[in-house]
């Protein structure tokens, strides 16, 4: 008869060091080992969909730079794309690169900031951290430079981007895709082959295809267990048919997995971002569309964008007035938590901090 | 006098200038102040001298190496660290213990008064006394014991009784983790220290530091490589050094077993900790870098070698510390008992053999180990390190395998025909 | 000689006294300034609670733990008795010859055997 | 030998007061921390009696091994805060341990004992000097030559009680 | 071999132990700050305001507060209105530059700060007197005209509010300017901006 | 007085703990206890050694050998086995309290006279 | 790209399996019946030919006399991808089947739709608030709901 241990419950969050955010994750140990995991958030509800129906379509556009805050333009995407398509309205071919290159940029900073936290999370004492966020600190001063802000960009707009990028905005950004091979390659050298990080990371909170499908989980998530799905690739929108690049996916689902399959990401936006360069055609970029919207009564739309979390998408349904009558957000990082507990039970306490990392949630995306 | 004294630089200063009586003139070279029969004052100043270098260095050193943590971990990140306080941010310690004595010491209600303020008290001093047997300069010492060796690890085992007291008074569910986890590391990592040391003593014949370093004509990292990187390893998980933080790991359980300690007592602790990396250093320096002997001028300059290797030590911790994650409790565990362990019985075995043939070799001068038999050993050891290594490597590294992330270029081609 | 041990043994213990002293002076010096009022003490019991991540503590306060750490401990115990007496021997390796040495062999490997019958029956994993 | 007779006093008061404190408190984890200081002040009068090696011996073991494995199997079982109660047999407990600690004092002063004091100063030393000098290069000839058998046997009791003990903890 | 991806690791970080750090030592030294940065102390020009309320309209946070009367000479000489209110609460802002992009009259700018600590909320609520007297460095944030002219809000000088005109002012030019601003208007924006050059 | 005060104090040590065994309940401090009085023999054993000298060393007073000097110290290589049986003791008697512990989920010893069940 | 299916087109699915089945349909979305979304929502799963395996979303909008729940649906295997729609009416207890057993997925989502929309699930093994605190009053993404509470 074994002894019995009595399980102890812990609240890991929402003031901790390492939950991502203001999480709450009500933890039921033995010993080490977790029995019971139960997420509780709302601790950053701010009612973005209801606050979306009294705002009009431009407005909302700040709501969702507040989303994912880590990658704000990609959340720009999304809604933009939700909104063109209520309207009906077409996307200028200099918008569509700009929104591809911005929005690969982004995906490299936030890949960047989840790799980095990943491994902030196992320990590493904030070195790679720092380097990662020395790399994306240079993408966030290309955002500087492009519209005036580094995290709530507000940079697109229905109907295009709110404006070109400016003269010296190249140059910068031929300098950032020179050094980031280097910059990465570094990251790459002290991680990836380091065997406290590979013992720690591989065969750690493995999910398998069939439960990530199940789970409906998105995103890097569910390439990392191995399909090779994405909707870039899938339902590719705005210039992606054109572009060149590779689905990275991960053999066992693994948290390394997901980590490598993050990195790998980031090389595959590099090359985006090179053929956005090469291919970027002059002409306008933005159509022109009254400051306020209205789209057609009764109209619908489900725009969705391959966000760095996940898919992202926004439901949006019109009744004909200046603001929208419905905002659903479909929030990758709340419906990859769902999983959390089939990813955690009989794990280690250890490894929950690490595996709730590789799931690369943002709180602000959770909670809304 | 007894000859113990007069080996000691710092006891022989005292002692002549204080109660240098006719005796021992013949080395003291004249009267010192006080009259004769009162050496007993001049043996006790004597001693107090060096305690009170022992204590100030340790704290002073925990102070400046907090400094130089915070430096140079900002320097390994790319960042610039502290630099307000003073030139290159220097007082930022003093800064920091002013903050901390005058900040509220919070006890919680429910913890254990007594043992929760006793804590940082036994912290510090396991520490102190771990380094009353370390030379630091030719001749300088607070007291050269027969047991010396086993004297380090006996004191400094008391860290995990002080551990254990932290998160079981603490009351709080993290430091409980914290300390159950710390408890079972430091024990575990407490046999393979204890018998990396058998090499050293095996070859210096004596468990006193002195010795050990008398003995060293060739730095004992050469000749015990194993025995050294054993003791390095064991020793980082003493400190909760990473990758052995655990009991720490703020990442996971906050701060380990003192979450709940605030001011002048979490100053202690963390002053204990660091001054603790300190010593841990000044032993590695001592048992396997030859201590205050340097190639040359180690009777003037050996406080200098001392230091030099010292802070050698130092940074190796702090580069290791910038560099690596943190292992996972079992992982760390396998560690120790699978790895450390026949590690250092392998150096332990190979060495006695070594050794008792040197000694028969010698035939009736036992335990003097030459310098070119040193030169032998290293030759014969260090080739053994790596191939042991290797061999015990693949228990350590169960699990890891080549990096596996496949590109696809394609989505899945649709079974039913796309309708365009 | 004894009265050269004695000295050494006394030094320690005066040492020992000192180093009780040290942090305890710095504590009382810290309870001496909550007393001159440079630094506060205003306790309240959200203050005085346990830190459990901002919530109230779930369940009691003892948590009983997993046996898991026993077996390490129980482990420890017994090769820490073990290889203490290594040390003796290791001092006069030298001088006792090969018949200390064969017996040491013996007693390490005996005591391996325990290590292997550990290690076989994975106790020495945490599972 | 005033220090001595200071430190002997201090040492066997605290350690008196210690060894009650773990017979007779109630928090049973305060009893086990008493404990160990009860081994520390032994391990004190160790050194005092100039066996140099049992002390440290009895420091890393005593304090440092056996005190943390009570104190694990403390924290499996319950009720740490009251788990000390005493039992029904209270007065039988104190009278005989009086009855035999008063026979034992009876005989310890009463004995005449053969002291190392009166063994002669041989050829100007002092014998007791020569004998208590490293003294743990001298217990390496007895262990290792004198009490080799024992040695031998203390060896397999190890290995008995490994792996009667992790037979008996471990989990099935 | 066991221990080469760590020795890789050790290598990396004394790489960048070698190099110089990254960061930059804050108030001394200061990283180069972008024209469209959209920072605090917003830019107004009192005489380009007429009061319209279009940005306090597109505000989605509805922290700008405006209050006007039409001046005296406003029905008979067609003047604009007098801005009484034009309260900013910077506390609640969060620089998206709606505000700048709803203005059509080009009076409403974004500043370039972002060193506006306060102890209270209150002391954070920029007033219309405080915009009138600030220093006018405008971003160039949704100010094409400013861009072209490649005007810098840290290094160049204070614009006056004819410089910063995405037109040559034709509605005040004729009936509306000379009532209450006594200047002459003569210069288009970018051109004069470029000529300070 | 020197060995007299060492052995009452060893003495007044080992009642306690057997003080300790007999009048508690809890298994843990019943073994405890124990080692009490394991500790209390050792110090006798070690104070033996320091100042009792045996007959034949007394009678033989010439030989100064090491090999007699080194029958001073069988008292400290007592106390070096006492402490290997000790902690034998302690691992394999708190292995049985943790084994009856597991069955009757307590470690009182009023408990343990159920054993026949 | 990803084909969208028309709602004509599954409802000819839906209606071959459940030839019962009231059904409208409008572009890309098709109506079904509330209480008919669990079979239909396994159907829709498990047939070879659509094989949604992927719930993309579920949604409620307020359509102030009746609850619109929608399930975005993809399929991997095929690359298509539908709307599913069901009307629930009554503000005060409006309920649909849950389909967490057909796709744990929606786990969260039924719970957030519960309660910032109101709209109960039946069958849901952990029906409770998610977002807001247990307690609050009201299901705030209802067109008429109002802010009770003081700031």
């Amino acid at each position: 008869m074994p002894i019995r241990t009595e399980p102890v419950t812990i609240n890991i969050g929402p003031q901790h060091p390492s939950t991502h955010g203001v999480l709450r994750l009500r933890v039921t140990f033995d010993g080490e080992v977790i029995v019971d995991v139960e997420p509780i958030f709302g601790y950053l509800h701010r009612g973005s969909e209801k606050l979306a129906e009294e705002r009009n379509y431009v407005q909302v556009l700040t709501l969702t730079d507040r989303l994912d805050y880590v990658a704000s333009m990609t959340n720009n995407q999304a809604y933009c794309l939700a909104v063109e398509k209520l309207m009906g309205v077409e996307v200028p071919e200099r918008a569509q690169y700009l929104r591809v290159m911005t929005a690969e940029l982004q995906r490299m900073a936030s890949h960047l900031v989840a790799a980095g936290f990943l491994l902030q999370d196992l320990g590493a004492l904030a070195t790679p951290l720092m380097y990662c966020f020395r790399f994306r600190e240079k993408i966030l001063d290309l955002f500087e430079m492009l519209c005036g802000a580094r995290i709530t960009v507000s940079y697109m707009r229905p109907g295009g981007v709110f404006a070109d990028a400016p003269e010296d905005f190249w140059p910068a950004l031929d300098r950032l895709m020179g050094e980031a091979p280097e910059l990465l390659g570094e990251l790459e050298q002290l991680l990836m082959e380091n065997e406290i990080v590979l013992v720690r990371t591989k065969n750690v909170g493995v999910l398998p295809l069939d439960t990530a499908i199940a789970y409906s989980i998105s995103g890097p998530v569910l390439r990392a267990s191995g399909l090779p799905w994405d909707w870039r690739k899938a339902d590719p929108y705005d210039v992606y048919d054109r572009m060149q690049f590779d689905i990275p996916i991960g053999d066992r689902g693994d948290n390394y997995d997901r980590f490598r399959v993050r990195i790998e990401e980031v090389k595959q936006s590099m090359r985006i971002v090179s053929q956005c360069i090469e291919q970027m055609p002059p002409g306008p970029i933005r159509t022109e569309l009254p400051f306020v919207l209205r789209p057609p009564a009764g109209a619908e739309a489900y725009g969705r964008v391959e966000a760095p979390k996940g898919e992202l998408g926004f439901y949006m349904v019109s009744d004909g007035s200046i603001a929208p009558y419905r905002c659903k957000i479909r929030s990758p990082s709340l419906i990859n938590l769902t999983v959390l507990k089939e990813l955690l039970v009989g794990w280690k306490l250890a490894d929950m901090i690490v595996t709730l990392g590789s799931i690369d949630i943002n709180m602000g995306e959770v909670d809304r | 006098m007894v000859p113990f004294l007069q080996d000691n630089v710092i006891y022989r200063g005292v002692y002549c200038w204080l109660g240098g009586n006719e005796g021992n003139a013949q080395w003291c070279g004249g009267d010192g102040l006080l009259p004769g029969g009162y050496e007993w004052v001049a043996y006790f100043v004597a001693g107090l001298t060096i305690m009170l270098i022992l204590v100030n260095g340790a704290l002073l050193g925990a102070a400046v190496f907090v400094w130089a943590e915070r430096r140079l971990l900002a320097r390994f990140q790319a960042r610039r660290g502290p630099n307000r306080w003073g030139p290159w941010g220097i007082l930022q310690p003093i800064a920091d213990l002013v903050k901390l004595l005058i900040k509220e010491d919070i006890i919680p209600t429910a913890a254990d008064r007594i043992a929760f303020t006793l804590v940082p008290i036994i912290m510090l001093m396991s520490l102190l006394l771990s380094l009353a047997v370390l030379p630091f300069a030719r001749n300088t010492y607070l007291a050269n014991l027969n047991i010396g060796v086993l004297y380090i690890v006996a004191v400094s085992s008391m860290t995990t009784i002080a551990i254990f007291m932290a998160g079981w008074a603490s009351a709080n569910k993290f430091a409980m983790f914290g300390a159950m986890r710390g408890v079972t590391m430091l024990i575990s990592y407490e046999i393979p220290l204890i018998l990396s040391l058998v090499g050293v003593v095996l070859i210096a014949g004596s468990m006193s530091l002195v010795s050990v370093v008398e003995a060293q004509y060739l730095p004992f990292i050469l000749v015990q490589p194993l025995g050294a990187l054993v003791f390095m390893l064991g020793i980082s998980a003493e400190l909760n050094r990473t990758p052995f933080d655990i009991l720490e790991a703020e990442s996971e359980i906050v701060a380990g077993y003192h979450t709940e300690y605030s001011g002048i007592k979490f100053a202690l602790i963390q002053a204990a900790e660091m001054a603790g990396v300190l010593a841990a250093s000044g032993f590695l320096a001592t048992l396997f870098l030859g201590g205050w002997s340097g190639p040359f001028l180690s009777t003037q300059l050996g406080a200098l070698w001392f230091l030099m290797k010292l802070s050698f030590f130092v940074f190796l911790f702090i580069w290791i510390r910038a560099t690596f994650p943190r292992l996972r409790i079992d992982q760390i565990m396998a560690f120790a008992w699978k790895f450390l362990l026949p590690l250092a019985m392998i150096n332990f075995l190979a060495t006695a053999v070594q050794v008792y043939f040197f000694g028969f070799y010698h035939g009736d001068v036992p335990g003097e180990i030459t310098r070119n038999e040193q030169w032998v050993m290293a030759a014969i050891n260090v080739p053994l390190a790596v191939a042991s290594i290797v061999a015990f490597g693949h228990f350590a590294r169960e699990g890891i395998r080549v990096p596996a992330v496949r590109l696809e270029s394609i989505v899945p081609i649709p079974r039913v025909a796309e309708v365009d | 000689m004894l009265e050269d041990y004695f000295r050494q043994y006394g030094l320690i213990a005066i040492f020992t006294i000192v180093a009780f002293i040290v942090p305890t002076s710095m504590l009382m010096m810290s309870f001496l300034l909550s007393r001159l009022g440079i630094r506060p003490q205003k306790p309240n019991p959200v203050k005085q609670d346990i830190y459990e991540c901002g919530m109230e503590t779930i369940g009691g306060r003892w948590a009983r733990f997993n046996f898991r750490y026993y077996m390490y401990a129980l482990l420890f115990v017994i090769f820490d008795v073990a290889v203490v007496f290594v040390y003796p021997w290791a001092v006069r390796m030298g001088k006792l010859g090969l018949f200390a040495l064969i017996e040491m062999m013996a007693f390490i490997t005996i005591l391996g055997f325990g290590w292997v019958y550990a290690w076989r029956k994975r106790d020495l994993e945490w599972r | 030998m005033l220090f001595q007779d200071f430190i002997f006093w201090a040492l066997a008061v605290g350690g008196v007061a210690a060894a009650l404190g773990v017979v007779l408190l109630r928090d049973i984890f305060r009893a086990a921390l008493l404990l160990i200081v009860v081994f520390l002040t032994i391990a004190g009068h160790f050194f005092l009696l100039a066996a140099e090696f049992v002390g440290v011996v009895q420091v890393l073991i005593y304090a440092g091994a056996i005190s943390i494995l009570i104190i694990f199997a403390i924290m499996l079982t319950q009720n740490v805060q009251q788990g000390n109660l005493p039992n029904r047999l209270q007065i039988p407990a104190v009278l005989l341990p009086a009855l035999l600690l008063s026979a034992l004092i009876f005989v310890f002063v009463d004995t005449d004992w053969r002291l190392t004091e009166a063994l002669p100063n041989a050829v100007g030393v002092n014998i007791v000097n020569l004998a208590f000098e490293d003294t743990t290069f001298k217990l390496s000839k007895l262990l290792l030559e004198n009490y080799a058998l024992a040695f031998g046997a203390a060896g397999a009791l190890l290995l008995a009680s490994i792996i009667g003990a992790l037979s008996l903890v471990r989990e099935r | 071999m066991y221990g080469l991806g760590l020795a890789k690791g050790l290598m990396v970080t004394m790489k960048n132990f070698i190099r110089p750090p990254f960061t930059v030592q804050y108030p001394e030294e200061r990283l180069p700050q972008h024209p469209r940065f959209r920072g605090e102390e917003f830019v107004w020009y009192d005489e380009r305001c007429t009061g319209c309320a279009s940005c306090a309209k597109y505000c989605p946070l509805g922290i700008i507060k405006i209050v006007t009367s039409p001046s005296e000479t406003a029905v008979l000489e067609g003047d604009k209105y007098d801005i009484e209110v034009f309260d900013i609460d910077i506390g609640r802002c969060m620089f998206c530059g709606l505000c700048v992009e709803a203005c059509p009259y080009d009076a409403l700018f974004m500043g370039s700060g972002f060193e506006r600590g306060r102890y209270q909320r209150k002391d954070l609520v920029i007033s219309v007197d405080e915009l009138r007297q600030a220093v006018k460095r405008p971003s160039t944030w949704f100010r094409p005209q400013l861009e072209n002219a490649r005007y810098d809000p840290q290094e160049g000088e204070p614009l006056a509010w004819e410089d910063v005109g995405r037109e040559k002012w034709p509605w005040h030019k004729q009936e509306k300017a000379g009532a209450k601003i006594n200047r002459t208007v003569h210069r288009g924006g970018a051109e004069s901006s470029q000529d300070k050059k | 007085m020197d060995l007299e005060r060492f052995l009452i104090l060893s003495a007044v040590i080992f009642c306690i703990g057997l003080y300790g065994t007999m009048a508690r309940r809890n298994l843990i401090t019943i073994l405890m206890s124990l080692e009490l009085m394991f500790t209390a023999v050792t110090l006798a054993a070690v104070a033996m050694s320091r100042y009792v000298v045996s007959k034949q060393v007394l009678a033989d007073t010439s030989n100064t050998s090491e090999a007699a000097l080194q029958t001073l110290l069988t008292g400290q290589v007592f106390a070096l086995f006492i402490i290997v049986v000790a902690a034998a003791e302690i691992a394999l008697g708190l292995g049985i309290v943790i084994a009856f512990y597991r069955s009757r989920e307590t470690v009182d010893m009023s408990q343990a006279n159920m054993m026949s069940r | 790209m990803t084909r969208a299916f028309q709602g004509e087109e599954l409802a000819r699915f839906i209606q071959r399996r459940f030839p019962d089945a009231e059904l409208e349909w409008d572009g890309d979305s098709l109506w079904i019946e509330p209480q008919r979304v669990r079979e239909v929502a396994r159907f829709l799963k498990e047939e070879p030919q659509l094989e949604f395996n992927f719930l993309n979303a579920v949604s409620a909008v307020d359509y102030i006399e009746y609850f619109e729940v929608l399930y975005h649906l993809t399929s991997f295997e095929h690359n298509h991808s539908a709307v599913v729609k069901t009307r629930v009416y009554g503000r005060e207890n409006p309920s649909v089947p849950s389909v967490v057993e057909v796709w744990p997925g929606a786990d969260f989502q039924e719970r957030e739709v519960w309660d910032l929309m109101g709209v109960a699930f039946e069958g849901h093994p952990n029906l409770k608030r998610i977002m807001l605190w247990e307690g609050f009053p009201g299901h705030p993404l209802r067109r008429d709901f109002e802010d009770v509470i003081e700031y």
